[in-house]
């Protein structure tokens, strides 16, 4: 056991935790701070993989945007989910028995792969692996399309989602 | 010598070597001198916290005309320390219904999310808490832990000022965090690094002289995200009471008022980190002790400012605030970031000296100024104005003339 | 050193944590948190590839940045549905909102 | 590198330390005498009428959507802005469409009036 080790093992602890308890609080305002709390772990892992700028990303988009985003829309349709009630649908055993079975089948999968040992090789330099990032993300012959489809899906997105969000009056009142 | 001219390395070196030479693992020595780094900075900060309270206030009294405190110690120097234990030996007050453990986890969030900011910003030559790649983005994020930490708040304490406070609250920050991150993106592309040290160490420069739009446009914003006057909405007393820190008492509330002090003098740190050349100065390369003195002189001069607006502006309204930073500090950041990565790839390409960067970056600049001030006086000229409460009417002229009575009803 | 298989196992089961989210809870805010764990496995393990087997390849990082755009994208048209099935049918539990059904 | 982290990871720990601490301690200095009357919330000086979790305009959740996907967007440049010198005129040029998209979302948002606060 090095530290790396035990860090990994509290934090992916942490990250299951928290996502169990997203899926399972019935009280929906405290399930979004538990998907919080598993967001940030996650960011931890991004860490301890060396992507530091994907932890920042995690933080920065999940953190500070998608879950305000939940917590708004949470206190938006406060009224119709009182704590009350059943937080589960009535065949929850079925799904967490398919839940079950995937991972089981997830695993034996890759357990079967050859490299599912493997070790980190050494890593020289992220800050070239994000210059290159950058450079692949606008480049013609890399991946300029996707870049900028994927702009192009977020204001079809952002626009739907207003129209959506404002019902039949939507547009200027 | 090397201790005058460097204290901070050459004390660490020592420390270092001195818990090396025991034979402690190399591992562990790392952690015990963050340990240490890390506990040395949060203390200086919450100290320096007593310093800038006591500052704010005799120069907000100062700019309105009054005196201050002016009772406790030499001119009222101490009087924070009275408060201080005013507040330590304040009962708690927890409101009923409220969520105790996120109750209580906000105001240290929000504290510990200012805190966080100093981590990366380096205080003089090769003294940096963490210089990591991606440092900007990093202070972005930290700042999203004190939205969160906000809307913690004011959901935990049961209570519809503070849900209310906080709502708007985050509409703000969420609001000109993207005219900041805009803004951001230019010091950026401009040191082609994320890393705080490095922006500071490409600034031969200032980036002050390069992007002076884009410092303006990080002061209004950085001003937004503390909540200052003029965008003290938060805590905007004749409307929402008090905001999300309503049902706070004792020490609980004491740490809010912490982070929004130390909030404005960080945020400060970080203007100056940008765009005022951090450290830089003469003779700081060779005298990092300087190079400290240079960074706390200039970030007291930003903070001296942000006081001096506070002193001066009033409070705006909540479509004012949000239609300022959507319809004009967004769009004017999104052409000043297009503008700079064009002009600094041509400049890039053609090799330019110093002197013609700056001026091509100036002339962008003040055109963008320009065309903005033509905007903005065309859109005042459109704007209607409201109706009079009452139609003209003619009255009798002369000085004591009788106004005609109103219609009694 | 940790094994590559830590994290793919760690994901597994977050995906799996996700799936059932997804099928069991009733109000459908918590359905979007279940897929937000979902894309949150896929991203640890699209980065973990990249640590593990390429690492100075960056497609599994515009991957990986490709899907926190659409996860970005999925929340706000997801969230905004379900505000304006709030609004005209004053529910947001899953299995109400049947009108599809027969 | 690593160790740039572990930095950020300590200092996590003690920058929730240094808050956490007083107020712990203020908790066992200060006086405790909670009653239920004093717990009582109150707004605008009378009892608190209703629930507290009112309901939001959806103006609130208009501001963060546009928030959330210009995060996003931003984002997305930041190592296209550290990758400047080795960037063709060509990549210039893409990042640049990417922002004009950008404005012209902005755009398209203000013209549907996700912007104004009615």
């Amino acid at each position: 056991m090095t530290p790396d080790m035990i860090l990994f093992l509290v934090i992916a602890l942490v990250t299951l935790a928290a996502g169990f308890m997203v899926v399972t609080t019935p009280n929906i305002v405290h399930a979004a701070l538990w998907l919080i709390l598993n967001l940030f772990a996650v960011a931890v892992l991004y860490v301890m993989l060396n992507a530091g700028f994907f932890a920042m990303v995690q933080v920065v988009v999940y953190i500070g945007a998608i879950a305000i985003l939940f917590i708004f829309a949470i206190m938006l349709t406060r009224h119709a989910m009182r704590d009350s009630g059943p937080r589960f649908n009535t065949d929850w055993p079925m799904a967490a028995i398919l839940g079950v079975a995937l991972l089981a089948a997830l695993i034996w999968i890759l357990s079967r792969w050859q490299s599912f040992m493997t070790l980190p090789p050494m890593l020289t330099s992220d800050t070239d692996i994000l210059r290159q990032l950058g450079q692949a993300l606008v480049s013609p012959n890399a991946f300029f399309i996707p870049f900028e489809i994927a702009s192009v899906l977020l204001v079809a997105a952002m626009i739907g989602a207003i129209y959506v969000a404002w019902g039949k009056s939507g547009g200027k009142k | 010598m090397a201790l005058l001219s460097d204290p901070v390395i050459f004390i660490a070196n020592w420390i270092e070597n001195l818990l090396l030479g025991w034979g402690l693992a190399p591992l562990l020595v790392t952690i015990i001198m963050d340990l240490l780094g890390a506990g040395i900075i949060s203390v200086a900060m919450l100290l320096l916290v007593v310093i800038l309270i006591v500052l704010e206030r005799k120069l907000i009294g100062r700019l309105q005309g009054r005196f201050g405190p002016n009772r406790v110690g030499p001119y009222g120097l101490l009087q924070t320390i009275p408060d201080m234990i005013k507040i330590f030996t304040k009962e708690y007050i927890t409101p009923q219904g409220a969520d105790i453990f996120i109750y209580n986890l906000a105001p240290i969030m929000a504290t510990s999310a200012v805190l966080l900011l100093w981590a990366v910003i380096p205080y003089a030559p090769r003294v940096v808490g963490s210089d990591i790649n991606v440092g900007v983005l990093y202070l972005v994020a930290v700042g999203a832990l004190g939205t969160l930490a906000i809307l913690l708040a004011g959901f935990s304490s049961n209570n519809k000022y503070a849900l209310l406070g906080a709502f708007r609250t985050v509409a703000q920050m969420i609001s000109y965090e993207v005219p900041m991150v805009l803004a951001l993106l230019v010091p950026v592309i401009l040191a082609r690094s994320m890393g705080v040290n490095e922006i500071v160490n490409a600034q031969y420069v200032w980036y002050v002289i390069l992007a002076p739009l884009a410092t303006l446009i990080l002061f209004i914003t950085a001003m937004a995200e503390v909540g200052r006057a003029p965008f003290d909405l938060l805590e905007a007393e004749s409307e929402i009471v008090a905001g999300f820190h309503i049902e706070y008492s004792g020490l609980k509330f004491g740490f809010f008022y912490v982070a929004e002090f130390l909030h404005a003098f960080t945020i400060s740190g970080v203007i100056v980190a940008m765009f005022f050349g951090g450290w830089r100065g003469p003779g700081a390369e060779t005298y990092p002790i300087l190079g400290f003195i240079y960074f706390m002189i200039k970030t007291f001069l930003i903070y001296f400012g942000t006081i001096w607006v506070r002193g001066s502006l009033p409070r705006v309204r909540i479509d004012q605030l949000l239609g300022f930073g959507w319809k004009i500090l967004v769009p004017v950041a999104l052409t000043l970031v297009i503008f700079t990565a064009v002009a600094e790839k041509m400049m890039f390409l053609m090799a330019a000296t110093v002197i013609v960067r700056i001026l091509v970056h100036l002339v962008i600049n003040l055109l963008l100024v320009l065309v903005l001030i033509v905007i903005f006086r065309a859109q005042e000229a459109r704007r209607p104005l409201r109706k009079p409460v009452a139609e003209p009417r003619t009255v009798a002229l002369g000085r004591h003339s009788v106004p005609p009575e109103s219609p009694s009803a | 050193m940790i094994p590559l298989s830590w994290y793919l196992i760690l994901a597994a089961a977050l995906f799996c944590l996700g799936l059932f989210g997804v099928l069991a809870r009733k109000n459908a805010v918590a359905i979007l948190m279940g897929i937000e764990l979902m894309l949150n496995a896929v991203i640890i393990n699209l980065i973990a590839f990249w640590r593990y087997l390429k690492p100075d390849q960056v497609n599994a990082l515009v991957f990986a940045l490709i899907v926190f755009a659409v996860s970005a994208a999925e929340v706000a048209v997801g969230l905004a549905l379900v505000i304006s099935i709030y609004r005209r049918r004053g529910t947001v539990a899953a299995d109400e909102i049947d009108l599809m059904k027969w | 590198m690593v160790s740039n982290w572990l930095f950020i990871g300590i200092f996590l720990l003690i920058v929730a330390i240094f808050p956490g601490a007083p107020i712990l301690i203020a908790y066992f200095l200060a006086p405790r005498k909670p009653n239920s009357l004093k717990s009582q919330i109150y707004e605008c000086g009378i009892e608190t009428v209703g629930d507290t979790w009112v309901q939001f305009k959806v103006q609130y959740y208009n501001f963060a959507l546009t928030f959330l996907i210009f995060d996003v967007e931003i984002v997305f440049l930041f190592p296209w802005a550290i990758a400047f010198n080795q960037l063709s005129i060509f990549g210039v040029l893409a990042g640049v469409l990417f922002l004009v998209i950008l404005f012209a979302e902005l755009l398209a948002a203000w013209q549907k009036g996700a912007l104004e606060w009615v």
